[in-house]
Formats: C-alpha cells, structure tokens, sequence
C-alpha cells in the first residue's frame, strides 16, 4: 500500500511543479535587453568619479586612503591633482568619503570597458567630464498580479 | 558595561584547582572570551579536560602569532562548546608558546578533529612543526609559494 | 607490445581479482576546470562509482587576505575584508568593524546597529539564494539557476540603493554605517520581502516537492550530529545535523538582541535538510527584514571612531550566511592590527567535505557537496 | 649519413611528393585569401559573433556577478555566451577575478588546450591589474601578463551590464578582425 501512495504523491508533486513552471508563461518579461534597455541607477550609486577641478586642492587624502592605491597624484601647471587608474579601483568611494574639500563625486556610470590596459588611466581632465546622458531607463516592480517583472521608469 | 563575570570567573577557578602548575595565567578579556596561557607540555591533559569535563567539543580555530621581538611563537587554539547551552557564547583561547627556533608543538588532532586544517595551515604559514599531526603538508600554499613561510614577521613584501 | 619475461596478470592495471572490495580503485581529480567544483579541486577516490575518500584541494583563490590586513589601516582594509565572500560581503564586514570596536570601546547608535542587522539579513538571503541557483546547476535544473537568480535582484536592488554598490558595500565602518536610508526604503523592501516569501510558497511547489530534486537530495550525504559537532561543522551545515547553534541566539551582537525569530533546523543530517534549513533561514531573514524596519530608531547612524587599533586582543564572532565568522585581532596601538587571524564558516566546514562524500555515489558528488554551503573563496581567503 | 640535413632523395616519388606539398601551401594562401575577402569574412565573423562560449572556469570571487549576469534579469544568452563544460568547442575565456599563480598554470593549460580562434575578456580589477591584491604573495598581477587579452571590464567586481557591454565591445572587435589573425 505504501509504495502506491508514495508514487501517487510524487506524480501529484510532478504535475504541482509543472503547473507551477507553466503558470510562468503568461507573466510579463523581467529580463532587461541591456543596451537598449537600462536599470534605473539611483543618485548614490558608486560609479566612476566625477572630480571638479576648481574644488581639488591636491591634497592627497584620496590617495591615501585608497585600498588599492589606484590613485596618484600628478601635475597640471602649478596644481596637482588626482589620476585614477581604474584597472585598479574598487569604487569603494572612501576617497569621496574622506575628501576634505567636496571635490569628488559618485556618477552612475559603470560601462568603461576597454580594449587596452592604458587607456583605463583617467587623467583628470577626463574625470572632470561629466558622464554621458543615458536613455530608456528601466525599474523592477513587485506590484503586479503576475510577479516581478521590468517596467519603464516614466510608468513607474 | 559591568556584567559580573562569574561564570567566567567559575571556569577559571576549575581549571586552576585541577592544573595548579601548569596554567601559567588565566584571565577574563571581556565577557564571555577567556585567555588560557598553559605549558607547551601539559597542552594534551588540559585538553582532555577541556573537552571532556567542561563542555568544550569543538574548536572555532587555530591562530598562530609570530611574536618575533619576543622570539616565539603564540599557538592558540579558539574553543567553545555546544554541549552546554548555558555556556555557547563562551570563548576559550588556550595557549602555548613555542621558541621561535625551534618551533615544535604538539598536535590536538587527537582531540578535536576538527583542528586539522587549521594546523596544517599553521604549518604551511609560520613554519611550526606538529607531533602526531595525521597530515602535515601544506594546504593553502601548494603550487602557489614555495619562499620561506609568508606570515612570519621577517618576511616582507614589497608593499606601500 | 609482447611482454616476455613476465605473466600475463601483471600487465593489467590494478589487482587480478576485480571481485573483491576495494581492490580496485580510480582516483578522480575534479576541478578546477569542472560544473561541479567551483573554484577548488576534489580529489575522489572511487570503488567502481563509490566514493571511498574524498580530499579537497584547496588554495586555488588563496590570496593572503590575512598578510595584507597586517600592512594597511583598518580602513583601508574594509574592501579587502569583503572579497572573500562578497556574495556576503556585509556580514564578514560585521565580523571586522566588531573586533575593532571590542577593541577600541566604541559603540555604534542604536540606528547604526539596526541598519547593520537590516543589511545583514538581506544579505543573507542573497547569499542563500545564490546558492540555491548554483545547487540548480549541479542538479541540472535550468529553472532553480533561473529563479533565484532572478529573485535575488530584487534585494540586490534594495542594497543598491542603500549602500550605493550592487554586492561589495564597504558599507559598515568602525562606529557605525555610511550612509542613512534613503527615501521610500521601507515601502519598497515590505512589498517586495512579501512577494518572496509568496515566492517561496513556488519554490517549494517547483523545486522542494518535487521528485527530481527529493529522489537525489533525500538520504544523501548524511553528517551526524556528533559527526557534524566534532568536526567543527558551522552554520547551516551544523543546523542541518540538528543543532540548535545560531550566534544571534547565542550570543546576541549588534540589534540582534531586541529582534524576534527563530533559529531553524532539521534532524536529519543529509543534503536535503541542509537545503531546507537554507529556504527556511531566508524566510525567517525576510520576516525580520520588515521586523527591523518596524523597530528602526531615529537618530544618527556613525559616530566617531579613530583610525586606531588599541592594544589588546579581541575575538568577534559573527553569524554570517555561512556560519560562524570570526576574527582574532591583536593590536598593538598602531592604525594596523598586529595580528588578525580571519576565519570564515566555509573554511570551517571544509572538514565537513571529506565526511559527507564518503560513500556517496559519483553522480551525487556535486550535489551534496555544495549542499555544505561551501564557497571556495571564502575557504581560501 | 649527415646529422644535419636529411639528404636529397632520388626517389622520383618523394620528389613529386615534396612538390605537391609546396602546391598545397600555396593553394591553402590562396583559400586563406578568399575566405579573407569581405563577404566570406563577413559572414564567418557573424557567426563567430555570436556564439561566444565561455570556458567553465572561475578564478574567484567575480564569478557572483557572471553568474548574476547569466541569471535571469541579464541573461548572457542573448548574446550567444553560454557556459559550456568543453573546452575543445568554447571560444572565450571570462578571466572571473584574482588569478592566483596556483590558478595561472591551469587557465594557461585550458587556454592552450583551446580551439582558435579564442578570446579572452579580464573581468574586474584583478584579472587587470591585482587589484585589491596586488601586493599579495600569492597571485598574479593582471591575466595580461600570460594571456592575450582583448577586452579589459573594470569594476570590483564590474556591475554585470558593464559585463555586457565587455562582450559587446569583443564582438564589436570580432566583427572588424581578419578571419585568420597570423596571415
């Protein structure tokens, strides 16, 4: 008798997680089509860092407080500022954090690949740029009847 | 914060009554973290004790610390116990000192089983010898580093 | 080829008489490059697909975390800390910023700490999730890679927003935390903590009840309690065995003393326990997620500490996703630690993998081995 | 017989033998010239494009956001990167993290023992530079130092769209290289 309930059970629980997996067909998409489609980043996110040079001292506390010593300190005329190798940088921002003059900032940009090992040096006159403007932004929803799914940000 | 320390206090009193010789020094840190300095020789008796009279069944690690000013070396082992509810937040670090020269201590495989790795870690990283230990090669370190043992004070690195 | 001068048994591998036990064994080297290994080797010895003994080799991602941490200040140091699990980066940070403040008598605001337990928690369950979606890999249950993959995002988001990085935070520094919570957290955190423990209720129709995953996980790889106790077995693992260990219960560190929940575990010892107290943890961590929420006080969430480590010792002891984490600080007076012996849960339970292995099949290798919550990285620091 | 060079055969077989090999070289640059021409190497570029399998490896601690980005929200797939266990058919190695020098010797053997073509992408700080620890003694300072890389993803560990755009930016470089990369 016992083999029997257990068999019916584990083809009951079979079709419980068919059931289950199918349902999932008629929810909406939740994958993101990344370049066409991007997450919303918040304000606050530690992305690359935005220097304003008429701010920065040169002083060097970035540099110093730097986990990874990614930063050095290089000259432009008769002022220094800091030079970012960010094949080294772990967006940590503890050199936001301790910068005694306001003169770095988080940005929300995070694709900086690139095709060689030196190009990754952000001098600071590329740092001072500020990050390109990037469209479709995208957040997640918990909200609807049929589970999470992505949703264009100006609907949200 | 003043806590009395008294089951601290009660643990301390036990093993000194049983060990009157060979604990060297037993103090209170903070609460609920006790330091056993013992004998490198009498290390297997307190153990035994530690284990089988107090409760304490299993370790939560083996630190070794290159005092290389004081020419030794500190093995501790971190014990707590699962077997006594009443005393799970209690941390027993026993320790023993070996001359930094010759580094020989004896192994607590026997004990706890599960020191193993921690030892054999001990081994590979600070060069120190263990008597009756099952496996003493290196763990972490094979392929990886073959210069003298990296965590010793002496060894340096070039670094900023 | 002709031997000549020898009988004709001998140039057959192994013993003449394949028959008797044990007589004939392969050693199997699994990993690096493997599904089923990570980032660690397994070296298996097999009579016929028995597995004899099992010996883990580690090393492969050991990159002298604990020599470093010696030569950089405590706040340079925070980053380092994180790496070896930064799928639970905030709960290894605990263990750090912990045995400084021991050390240096700071305590945190009360907001600060509840802030530290929220992060905690969600971490936890992100930690939990990611391995559940890597336990779908090695069964080979595309649906259980997809899932908590997918779910897991959602308090990825949350984290984001908080801290400002996806999964490495840096976020809790010695006397406090970085940043306060931002606008409308709490909002978002409640509903979506509620939509995953409906989640929940899914996963355990699609994957827990399910024959494929019961017939392979249920009896496999048992680790008694005494065996589990003995070894050093740590977190989950040890819960799995049937060991009511939780530190938050034990000894109550940061807001985990005025928090209600429950430590969960299963009597069992095998790979599915193992997994059930995972799946139970992570409600039980979404439950106290809006706990925490609830109770949050006002206030400041730093306050000041020097970038010092006093002289002294200190052992802190954090419940972190992979059991007990902990660190034993000595200082000398310096910015840096004199000493500061880091040990994880995952490299706890390494000893546990030789244990649960033996006598387990070969197809079972994958699937009750990362049933021990082992993260190679962690291990190796 | 002289040690240094085989000497000259009469054997009017070898000869023809010797001369048909010095044709079929010539034949094979002259293929190789074809298929290089644009719309042969377009189409073959296409196809190399998008089926970047990646090796089954992990290096470290990066391999969370991989695995984040093969997850459901990302899902690396659309970009025909799938995870597969051989490495005689992968075309791409994804450096995930801190290359340790026990790890160097295996990811040189794997990326020895793969077909051409291959690439290979650095994920995060370590794999380009040591990153967090670069002055550790037991690891390698950047996968450049033994490996051709062609894309180098910053980040610690890189936010797995920034993983996307790597892959992008490879096939991107796949797209305008030369189908037989030595001619």
């Amino acid at each position: 008798m016992a083999p029997i309930v257990g068999k019916v059970r584990g083809a009951a629980n079979s079709l419980l997680a068919y059931t289950t997996g199918l349902r999932h067909l008629f929810h909406k998409p939740y994958t993101l089509k990344f370049p066409q489609q991007r997450y919303a980043v918040e304000k606050g996110f530690r992305g690359r860092h935005l220097l304003h040079l008429d701010r920065c001292t040169g002083c060097g506390i970035c540099a110093w407080i730097c986990p990874e010593k990614c930063i050095t300190i290089v000259q432009r005329g008769d002022r220094w500022f800091p030079e970012y190798f960010y094949g080294r940088c772990c967006f940590c921002h503890f050199c936001t954090d301790y910068c005694p003059e306001f003169a770095l900032e988080e940005t929300v940009e995070y694709d900086i690949a690139e095709y060689t090992r030196d190009r990754l040096v952000w001098s600071p006159e590329r740092l001072a740029q500020p990050p390109m403007k990037k469209d479709d932004k995208y957040v997640f929803s918990v909200e609807g009847r049929r589970g999470a799914s992505q949703v264009s940000e100006l609907e949200h | 914060m003043s806590l009395s320390h008294e089951r601290e206090d009660n643990l301390i009193k036990t093993l000194k009554e049983n060990f009157p010789t060979d604990i060297k020094d037993a103090t209170v840190m903070r609460r609920s973290r006790i330091n056993v300095t013992v004998a490198p020789e009498k290390i297997l008796d307190i153990a035994l004790f530690l284990r089988d009279k107090l409760g304490f069944d299993h370790p939560t690690g083996v630190s070794a610390v290159d005092y290389n000013r004081e020419s030794r070396f500190e093995i501790v082992y971190h014990l707590a116990s699962i077997a006594n509810p009443a005393q799970r937040d209690i941390l027993i670090n026993l320790k023993e000192s070996v001359p930094r020269n010759t580094p020989k201590a004896t192994s607590l495989v026997r004990i706890w089983t599960g020191v193993e790795n921690f030892e054999r870690e001990s081994i590979e990283m600070f060069g120190l010898q263990f008597e009756g230990h099952p496996r003493p090669e290196k763990l972490f370190l094979n392929d990886n580093w073959d210069g003298p043992p990296p965590m010793r004070k002496e060894v340096r690195f070039p670094t900023d | 080829m002709t031997t000549t001068d020898k009988p004709a048994q001998e140039s057959t591998l192994g013993s003449p008489s394949p028959d008797e036990p044990g007589a004939q064994t392969l050693t199997l080297s699994v990993g690096p490059q493997h599904s089923g290994s990570g980032h660690m080797r397994l070296i298996v010895e097999l009579d016929g697909d028995i597995i004899i003994n099992a010996e883990p080799d580690p090393g492969y991602v050991h990159r002298g975390i604990e020599k470093i941490i010696e030569l950089r200040n405590i706040i340079r140091s925070i980053p380092v800390i994180e790496r070896p699990s930064i799928i639970d980066a905030s709960n290894l940070n605990h263990a750090w910023v912990k045995a400084i403040e021991e050390l240096q008598g700071v305590e945190p605001p009360a907001r600060g700490q509840y802030l530290r337990c929220l992060l905690n928690e969600m971490n936890r369950i992100m930690s939990h999730l990611y391995w559940l979606s890597i336990y779908g890999v090695f069964l080979g249950h595309t649906t259980m890679f997809m899932w908590p993959l997918g779910d897991r995002e959602l308090f990825i988001d949350l984290a984001e927003s908080l801290t400002g990085a996806r999964i490495t935070y840096s976020y809790l520094v010695p006397g406090g935390v970085r940043r306060d919570l931002p606008q409308g957290f709490a909002e978002e955190a409640i509903k979506r903590t509620e939509y995953f423990e409906k989640r929940l209720d899914e996963y355990e129709n699609i994957f827990f009840k399910n024959p494929l995953f019961t017939s392979r996980a249920k009896g496999v790889g048992v680790l008694s309690r005494q065996r589990a106790i003995e070894l050093g077995a740590t977190g989950p693992t040890l819960r799995g065995s049937g060991v009511e260990a939780d530190l938050r219960k034990d000894e109550p560190y940061a807001a985990y003393g005025e928090l209600d929940f429950k430590v969960h575990t299963r009597p069992d010892g095998d790979s599915y326990s193992r997994v059930m107290v995972h799946v139970d943890e992570m409600r039980e961590s979404s439950q106290l997620i809006r706990q925490i929420l609830e109770k949050m006080p006002s206030g400041p969430v730093r306050r000041k500490a020097p970038i010092v480590v006093p002289r002294g010792e200190a052992y802190s002891r954090v419940e972190s996703a992979r059991g007990e984490c902990s660190f034993y600080m000595i200082g000398e007076g310096g910015d840096k630690p004199y000493r500061a012996r880091y040990i994880t849960g995952s490299y706890r339970n390494m000893a546990a993998i030789s244990a649960v292995l033996q006598g387990v099949r070969l197809a079972d290798m994958p699937t009750s081995w990362w049933s021990i919550d082992y993260w190679p990285v962690e291990a190796d620091r | 017989m002289s040690a240094q060079k085989p000497a000259q055969s009469d054997d009017p077989i070898e000869l023809l033998a010797d001369s048909m090999n010095v044709w079929v070289g010539k034949l094979s640059d002259i293929v190789h010239k074809v298929i290089d021409t644009e719309p042969i190497r377009n189409v073959i570029n296409w196809a190399r494009m998008y089926s970047l399998w990646p090796v089954n490896i992990t290096t470290a601690c990066c391999s969370a956001e991989f695995g984040a980005a093969s997850g459901a929200r990302h899902d690396l797939e659309r970009f025909g990167v799938l995870p597969y266990g051989s490495l005689r058919q992968s075309d791409l190695i994804v450096i995930e993290g801190t290359i340790t020098k026990k790890m160097a010797k295996r990811l040189r053997m794997i990326y020895d023992q793969m077909a051409i073509p291959r690439y290979v992408i650095a994920m995060g700080d370590c794999a380009i530079s040591g990153g967090l620890f670069h002055d550790s003694y037991s690891i390698v300072n950047g996968a450049h130092e033994f490996l051709p890389v062609d894309v180098f993803v910053p980040g610690c560990p890189p936010r797995p769209e920034a993983l996307e755009h790597g892959i992008i930016m490879l096939q991107e470089k796949i797209r305008n290289s030369k189908v037989y990369p030595q001619s």
